[in-house]
């Protein structure tokens, strides 16, 4: 009972020093990609505290849930991130909660934030909401078929059963369904976590902004609990992307030397899938609104061939 | 000697009520005859319970279960309607509906009454004969005599549409008997050949059912054939039935809930007689193939007309046809369930019908119209008795679950299925189904809905007690039917299914 | 004189009279005036009794004698005069157009007539009846001839009258049949039939009178006011 | 004390029979009340109780203008219905329950008959309510006729030798005798029409109990009276679950009536039982009863919860509907201050049927997933992909059950009033409030402590499939919920909860230091410069949903009808009047023909009543002449 305390404490620090680290380093890559210097790699951090410290301004018309929904969006993501298998296959909550409960432990979050955006009376709030629930709606069926695909693989839900049978099968990945439902998982992780085609982060422009403007009213440490959230959230899927389809140098168990070895493989890892979602950033125009569902229903149809694929090949 | 009091009672009190002229003692009279003449049909079927078929005359009289049970529920709907009758012709004459008969040289009120008051108990005397008549020459003279009788209830009102609709009744009635009198006559001829005798006793029930199997063949065949369409046409089966409507709309409500209840019960007891003959002698195809046919024909008959009835009267009608045709459907499914379905049907039906009448009275009496356009609808806010008691007798008419009328529905929609039959069973309850939908929506509209500002109009005595009366039977025959009942019935379906 | 006792002679005899009817019954089909056709009706109710009669005659059945005297004085004397005595009173001479032109119901008439003998013929098997019984035989198919074209009558005729008659036509066609092929239903069955068909004309004749009344014209094809 | 009758019945297992014989033939008023039965007495017990504390509050409006006692006398009536129905041992008293149940329901629902709209909605509750018990009662005499007496027990012995051709035909008759009464798609037009013109607490009623008897008829029959079904029966019960849990939550996406909204979200989870049922059948014909088990546990349990939160959805609308009068959540909004208790409720009950976890909505969709996923590997052939591809579209309609109960929660409870309401809102009366405030426990109870609950359904397993499988659902001493496969998916709603509430404290304190150096502020939320934010810029419902009425407009054939009101040109707009529109694509395509055919197919008969006395004679003259012709030489 306590080493399960323990691992989750150590994987909570983990999981909350490497999140704002990954969306600096993302920011940072992408200005070196247009040429630019962009922000240092720690501005993530600063902007954080930065906002820890400042005061706060609450719109007239919000209720309760507004006050409520940082919290419940900060603690679902961190919920989410001990059920994920970081470093070792072994993680410390997985045994409580598979796969599909981290989807709808985010979907809970989801729904608080759509709701702290109609909450404030503005109209840029229901905007947010609105399309926020829409696009996540189109891409849940997308997600849930190439989650199918993989727990099929280990006939089972939880995460950490399907780590340790990947990285038993070593060389399992190269099998088409798993290309398949990488592909598929990839333009979610995408949707999900708000980049360039679906939607974009850094701006506040009322036509293309969709997580952005559910938190426009949030200041404060509100709103520095729901930036940390979000990065956590975007931790998580990419992790959660990573460590199903390329579950190099996860350690067994525990131990320092496996902690050691596991943590560099993984930060490794997800250098190099913020490359590749970088690379698709700056290469990809935000689409339209209405253009985005066509792109799931393509990843729901690469979904739906990896699952066929499992029983053909 | 219970059979003579029985006819004797109803034939005495009609002359009598003829020359009380009195208005509050013709109603005594009639109401005490009908009260005397269902004890006696009730003392009629423990006798025959217990001592088996009761014969008088030798054997002029004859009663047996099935007639037993054919006579109470005649001498049952008698009662009834003439207890309504009171309180109807009370709000007639108050409301002054016989005047406008009077200037078609109908004659002066009191007239109209001493008519009803005399006719009636003729009426019901010679229903009570049909069930009793052991010579089926005179099964004949008494339908014949009930149509007499009721063509002058159908002329009640002397107005125009009345009388077009006595005529229609008289002449298709006519008609149809005549076919019945053709069928009989074959009947006779073809037991003739067999029995040889020329006495009396020819064309006696008792004689001629056991020998049944020697007669000569076709002529059964063309004789079960007339008698169908004969005893149809006073059943009101599919394409005899278009008399119906009219008549039920014309004539004052009690007369039109015995000829629904009454006449209907007799026709059906005349072809249930001719059926155990034939099935006997031909077996049972032909006449099953036949009444087949016909029921389902009027039921099918009836669903269009329900579902576009403008008047809730002429709706009444309808429902009637449709019940006739599923008694007949019943009979054609044959065998002991089918038997028994059908005579349950004929006891429930004879129980919930004049309830239905008797609400559609109530309404009409108080909207002066019949039309549902002209009822502007919220009838429960002015008339909560009967407006709720309609919806009811609406559910228990069309057999929804709770009343009885479902059970023997379901008897025979197993006898549909133990007959091998699926098709049959499946148009059954669609039919069912479509004529319940009909039904119900225009009765809703009718009784539920804003209040249109109708003064309360519950007020007559006799009519409440009637309506809350008849309204408790038929609840409690939902649940639960006396023993004895049932063993009449049982032993009326052993009569048509063994032909003793 | 010995011919008198012979069947033979009175199975002639009875044939011929039953021909005469069905020709008599064809005649009134056509027929325009209405006391003419009301005195078809007596001359036909006359022969059945006389060929009741004779049946009685040569069977030595005494009740049928009773049958045929009720005929006579019923069908041939008393129910004419009231026709009549109501036809003078609503004072209508000329039957209107009926329904079918009249050489087309002439025709169907004789259809009716071949449906008859098809439906008696099923019944002839001459090897087993007795001759006695084979005596009013072929009258079978002309009461069912007769029992058809009483029903086109009244099917055809617009006037409430001749509807009647047409009933009264079929009553006939239906006691040939009786006395034909059973020598006559029983006493008491006969004298119910009669009493029935006595009452039944009474009341179709008050409600024509009130008809007449009530529609100023004895015109059946007016009464439409009941209709879906 | 139904409650405690109820309990007493699961647990034990062994079911309690007594009869009483009845005059009539056949109808033999006997009981059994087995496990099955005893469960979804429990249901009702648990939603009766909470239902008649509400409807102190509710009815206390009624005092002077209704009736009262009548109301009482349907409501007890529909209840006690309810009862034997659930325990009815004899066909022919199951059929009489039945169609008592459907009238105590068309009394409820018809009780304001003043406005024609409830009396049309009542109609045609009770004709397809007709429909469905004809069906019935051809499929129970079909039954009869094989197994000799009314009894479901020889039901059970007489379906062995069921032919397979009547065992399919008896099949669809049930499927669609039940399926109508619990209002699967292509049957479903009843629903949103009659629940939301009941009084509130009786649409709570019909939605949450009087739908399951539809699914305790299937249960019943399908598993105990059928015999083993083949394949392509369960499939069918699945892909029409499929069908209705998507279409019925799109169409919930485009109400803006907050009672319409409910009804069809009841469709949907009616979809979601039959999903559970439909695998649970196909299992069984594949032979495997351990899975069948499993996917009888999700499709049951999801009955129970979605009992309780639409019931608990149903009377919060109840209580905004007595206190706004209105039901249009476009004249609705702002009410979580006036009415806090209500808000809290109704979001509890939010959450619960989006399935979102900690609460039991989750609990019985997690099941029913797994039930999908060991689907994949049970079945042959196609039918391995149709169970993931069931699985992907139970996730589109959790997640637009999701964005539909934002929409519902939001417009209603949130910012600003958007009506000028004349009178104050004022909150609930207190019986109303506990009457929800049970249903929210409820509802938390068995979304965190399911494992205890899991027990309840090991005798009715038995019973109906001979499997105990509560034990290996349990494992982790108590705490975790398993699929039931060594190594399969676990979760444990508990450990959630209370992971939740332990991460609150981290995140709580990072707060607490900026709160404690500046005091909040209270200011205007953004208006961009405008003159200050009124209801007016507020999102409304039909915007919300309108960019899923674009991405599906293939289905709702959105129509739009836009007129500005001008003066001098039509940039400068006066007024804008804007009004969309859903086609009810199945009643125009569907019922609306059908019912069209049939009348003027009736008032083409009506000819031949047409007066003419000669036209009656010469129908019976036909019928003679052909009778003679034919009748005579055959």
């Amino acid at each position: 009972m306590i080493s399960l305390l323990a691992k989750a404490g150590l994987q909570l620090v983990l999981l909350l020093l490497v999140a704002p680290l990954l969306s600096g380093i993302i920011k940072t890559l992408k200005a070196r990609l247009q040429t630019r210097r962009g922000p240092n790699v720690l501005q993530a951090y600063r902007d954080i505290f930065k906002l820890l410290r400042k005061g706060m301004v609450i719109p007239e018309t919000a209720s309760w849930i507004f006050s409520a929904t940082p919290y419940i969006v900060f603690v679902t993501a961190a919920l989410v991130g001990l059920m994920i298998p970081m470093t070792t296959t072994d993680a410390p909550l997985s045994l409580f909660g598979g796969v599909l409960a981290v989807v709808y432990l985010l979907a809970l979050g989801r729904f608080f934030l759509a709701l702290g955006g109609l909450d404030t009376g503005s109209s840029f709030g229901g905007l947010g909401s609105s399309r926020e629930m829409t696009l996540s709606a189109i891409a849940e069926p997308a997600m849930m078929l190439a989650i199918f695909t993989v727990a099929l693989a280990a006939s089972s839900t939880n995460l950490s059963e399907m780590a340790k049978v990947a990285v038993s099968q070593s060389w399992k990945f190269l099998a088409p369904s798993q290309m398949l439902a990488f592909a598929a998982l990839f333009i979610v992780l995408i949707a999900e976590t708000g980049r360039i085609p679906v939607d974009n982060p850094a701006t506040h422009l009322e036509l293309t902004m969709i997580h952005e403007a559910m938190i426009l009213e949030y200041s404060g440490p509100y709103l520095a609990l729901l930036e940390w959230g979000a990065s956590i959230k975007q931790l998580v899927l990419m992790t959660l992307v990573v460590n199903t389809f390329f579950p190099f140098g996860l350690s067994a168990d525990w131990t320092a030397r496996g902690l050691g070895l596991g943590l560099i493989f993984y930060l490794t890892k997800m250098v190099l899938l913020a490359c590749l979602i970088v690379l698709v950033e700056t290469t990809n125009a935000k689409l339209r609104l209405f253009r985005v569902p066509e792109l799931l229903m393509v990843s729901f149809i690469l979904g739906a061939l990896a699952l066929i694929s499992t029983f053909l090949f | 000697m219970i059979l003579l009091w029985l006819l004797i009672v109803p034939l005495a009190a009609g002359p009598l009520a003829f020359f009380l002229r009195r208005r509050q003692l013709m109603e005594v009279v009639n109401l005490f005859a009908f009260a005397v003449l269902l004890c006696l049909a009730a003392a009629l079927g423990v006798r025959v319970l217990r001592s088996g078929p009761v014969s008088v005359w030798d054997g002029f009289f004859y009663a047996d279960a099935l007639s037993a049970l054919v006579v109470l529920l005649s001498a049952f709907v008698a009662l009834v309607c003439s207890i309504y009758a009171v309180g109807y012709f009370r709000h007639d004459e108050r409301s002054g509906v016989f005047q406008e008969g009077e200037d078609l040289g109908g004659g002066r009120a009191i007239n109209k009454l001493r008519e009803y008051y005399a006719l009636t108990p003729l009426f019901v005397f010679s229903m009570i004969l049909v069930a009793l008549a052991n010579n089926l020459g005179i099964l004949w003279v008494a339908i014949e005599g009930t149509t007499l009788a009721s063509v002058f209830l159908v002329m009640f009102y002397g107005r125009e549409t009345s009388l077009e609709a006595a005529w229609k009744y008289a002449i298709i009635g006519g008609v149809g008997l005549s076919m019945a009198l053709f069928g009989t006559i074959l009947t006779y001829y073809s037991a003739h050949q067999a029995l040889g005798t020329d006495t009396l006793a020819g064309l006696n029930w008792s004689a001629l059912v056991g020998n049944a199997s020697q007669f000569d063949k076709p002529t059964m065949r063309l004789a079960f054939i007339l008698i169908l369409l004969g005893y149809g046409t006073k059943a009101g089966i599919a394409p005899m039935h278009t008399w119906k409507p009219d008549a039920y709309s014309e004539a004052p409500i009690p007369g039109a809930a015995m000829l629904a209840a009454g006449v209907l019960n007799c026709a059906l007891y005349g072809l249930v007689r001719f059926y155990i003959l034939s099935s006997k002698c031909l077996g049972p195809e032909l006449a099953s193939h036949l009444l087949i046919l016909f029921g389902l024909l009027s039921m099918g008959v009836a669903v269009p007309f329900i579902l576009v009835q403008k008047n809730f009267r002429r709706m009444l009608a309808y429902s009637s046809i449709d019940h006739s045709g599923i008694m007949v459907l019943a009979l054609g499914f044959g065998g002991p369930l089918g038997v028994l379905g059908m005579l349950l049907h004929m006891t429930f039906h004879s129980i919930t019908k004049p309830l239905l009448f008797f609400c559609a009275g109530n309404v009409q009496q108080q909207l002066k119209t019949d039309l549902f356009r002209e009822a502007k609808g919220g009838l429960i806010h002015s008339m909560p008795l009967s407006g709720g008691a309609f919806l009811m007798a609406t559910l228990a008419v069309t057999g929804a679950p709770p009343f009885s009328l479902f059970l023997s529905e379901f008897t025979i929609l197993r006898a549909g299925f133990s007959r091998g039959y699926l098709v049959l069973p499946v148009l059954f309850v669609t039919f069912l189904v479509a004529i319940f939908s009909g039904f119900l929506i225009h009765i809703a509209n009718l009784v539920l809905g804003p209040d249109p500002g109708i003064p309360a109009a519950e007020t007559c005595r006799w009519k409440k007690s009637s309506v809350v009366g008849s309204a408790l039977v038929i609840i409690v025959m939902g649940f639960w039917i006396p023993a004895p009942l049932f063993r009449l019935i049982q032993g009326a379906v052993d009569i048509v299914v063994s032909g003793r | 004189m010995t011919f008198l006792q012979d069947p033979e002679f009175g199975d002639r005899v009875i044939t011929l009279m039953a021909a005469l009817v069905l020709v008599l019954q064809i005649a009134a089909v056509g027929q325009r005036w209405l006391v003419s056709s009301i005195r078809i009706f007596a001359v036909q109710s006359f022969l059945l009794a006389a060929i009741a009669g004779i049946i009685a005659y040569f069977n030595h059945a005494s009740h049928i004698y009773i049958a045929a005297l009720l005929t006579l004085i019923l069908k041939a004397g008393l129910l004419p005069w009231f026709l009549e005595r109501l036809v003078r009173r609503i004072e209508i001479r000329r039957e209107i157009e009926p329904l079918i032109n009249a050489p087309l119901s002439i025709l169907i008439a004789g259809c009716l007539t071949l449906v008859g003998y098809v439906v008696a013929q099923s019944f002839y098997h001459p090897e087993e009846t007795s001759v006695r019984a084979a005596l009013g035989h072929n009258t079978l198919a002309v009461a069912i001839a007769l029992f058809l074209i009483g029903f086109f009558t009244m099917l055809n005729r617009r006037k409430a009258l001749t509807q009647v008659l047409g009933l009264l036509s079929l009553e006939n066609g239906l006691f040939l049949a009786a006395i034909s092929l059973t020598y006559g239903m029983p006493l008491v069955v006969e004298l119910g039939i009669f009493f029935d068909v006595l009452v039944a004309v009474m009341v179709l004749g008050i409600l024509v009178f009130r008809i007449r009344e009530a529609f100023d014209s004895m015109d059946v094809s007016k009464l439409r006011k009941l209709r879906e | 004390m139904e409650g405690l009758s109820a309990v007493l019945g699961i647990l034990q297992g062994t079911p309690v029979r007594w009869s009483i014989s009845s005059g009539i033939p056949l109808v033999a008023y006997s009981f059994d009340y087995d496990a099955l039965a005893g469960f979804f007495n429990l249901t009702l017990a648990i939603l009766a109780g909470a239902v008649s504390i509400y409807s102190f509050g509710y009815l206390k409006e009624f005092e002077g203008k209704r009736n009262i006692g009548f109301f009482g006398f349907l409501f007890h009536l529909l209840l006690l219905s309810l009862t034997i129905v659930f325990t009815a041992a004899n066909a022919l008293l199951f059929l009489i329950a039945w169609e008592v149940m459907a009238l105590a329901a068309y009394g409820l629902v018809t009780f304001y008959h003043e406005d024609r709209e409830s009396r049309r909605a009542g109609l045609l509750y009770i004709v397809m309510a007709h429909i469905d018990a004809g069906c019935l009662l051809l499929g129970f005499a079909l039954l009869i006729q094989v197994s000799g007496s009314a009894d479901f027990a020889s039901f059970r012995t007489a379906a062995e030798h069921l032919s397979s051709s009547q065992q399919a035909v008896a099949f669809v008759l049930f499927f669609l005798g039940f399926g109508i009464k619990a209002g699967v798609i292509p049957f479903h037009i009843w629903l949103p029409a009659a629940h939301p013109v009941a009084p509130s607490n009786i649409s709570a009623l019909l939605s949450g109990i009087v739908l399951k008897a539809g699914i305790y008829g299937m249960a019943r029959i399908f598993l105990d009276g059928l015999g083993v079904l083949p394949s392509w029966a369960g499939l069918l019960v699945l892909i029409v679950g499929v069908g209705s849990a998507v279409l019925g939550v799109l169409y919930a996406l485009m109400e803006h009536d907050l009672k319409r909204l409910l009804a069809y979200h009841s469709i949907e989870n009616i979809g979601i039982i039959l999903i559970g049922l439909g695998a649970a059948l196909v299992f069984r014909a594949a032979g495997h009863p351990q899975l069948a088990a499993v996917a009888l546990i999700a499709a049951m349990f999801h009955t129970l919860n979605h009992a309780i939160f639409k019931c608990l959805l149903f009377l919060g609308a109840g209580s905004v509907l007595h206190s706004t009068g209105t039901r249009n959540m476009e004249e609705l909004g702002g009410l979580i201050r006036p009415m806090p208790a209500t808000a809290f409720c109704f979001l509890i009950g939010a959450v619960a049927i989006s399935g979102l976890p900690p609460l039991n909505g989750f609990v019985s969709e997690w099941l029913t997933y797994q039930s999908l996923l060991a689907g994949f590997g049970a079945t042959g052939g196609l039918t391995r992909i149709l169970f993931p591809l069931a699985g992907s579209m139970l996730a589109l309609t959790g997640a637009l059950a999701a964005a539909c109960f934002v929409k519902a929660f939001a417009i209603t409870f949130l910012a600003l009033p958007r009506g000028a309401k004349s009178s104050p809102v004022h909150e609930a009366p207190r019986s109303m409030v506990v009457g929800m405030g049970c249903l929210t426990a409820a509802c938390l109870a068995l979304g965190l402590g399911v494992t205890w609950f899991l027990r309840v359904f090991d005798a009715m397993n038995e019973q109906l499939l001979g499997q105990r499988v509560g034990a290996n659902l349990i494992t982790g001493n108590g705490f975790v919920l398993s699929a039931g496969v060594p190594h399969g998916g676990t979760v444990s709603t508990a450990v959630i909860g209370i992971g939740l509430l332990v991460l609150l404290i981290p995140a709580v304190l990072l707060v607490s230091i900026g709160t404690r150096r500046f005091a909040t502020r209270r200011g205007p939320a953004w208006d961009c410069g405008l003159p200050g934010l009124t209801e007016d810029n507020e999102y409304t419902a039909t915007a919300f949903s309108k960019a899923l009425r674009m991405i599906f407009s293939v289905l709702y054939q959105p129509r739009r009808e836009i007129q500005a009101v001008f003066d001098v040109s039509p940039y400068f707009p006066k007024a804008i009047h804007f009004e969309s529109e859903v086609e009810p694509t199945f009643e125009k395509r569907l019922y609306v023909p059908l019912k069209d055919l049939l009348l003027r197919f009736a008032t083409r008969m009506r000819a031949i009543q047409a007066g003419s006395i000669h036209a009656y004679l010469a129908y019976i003259f036909v019928t003679l002449v052909l009778l003679l012709l034919f009748g005579v030489r055959r």
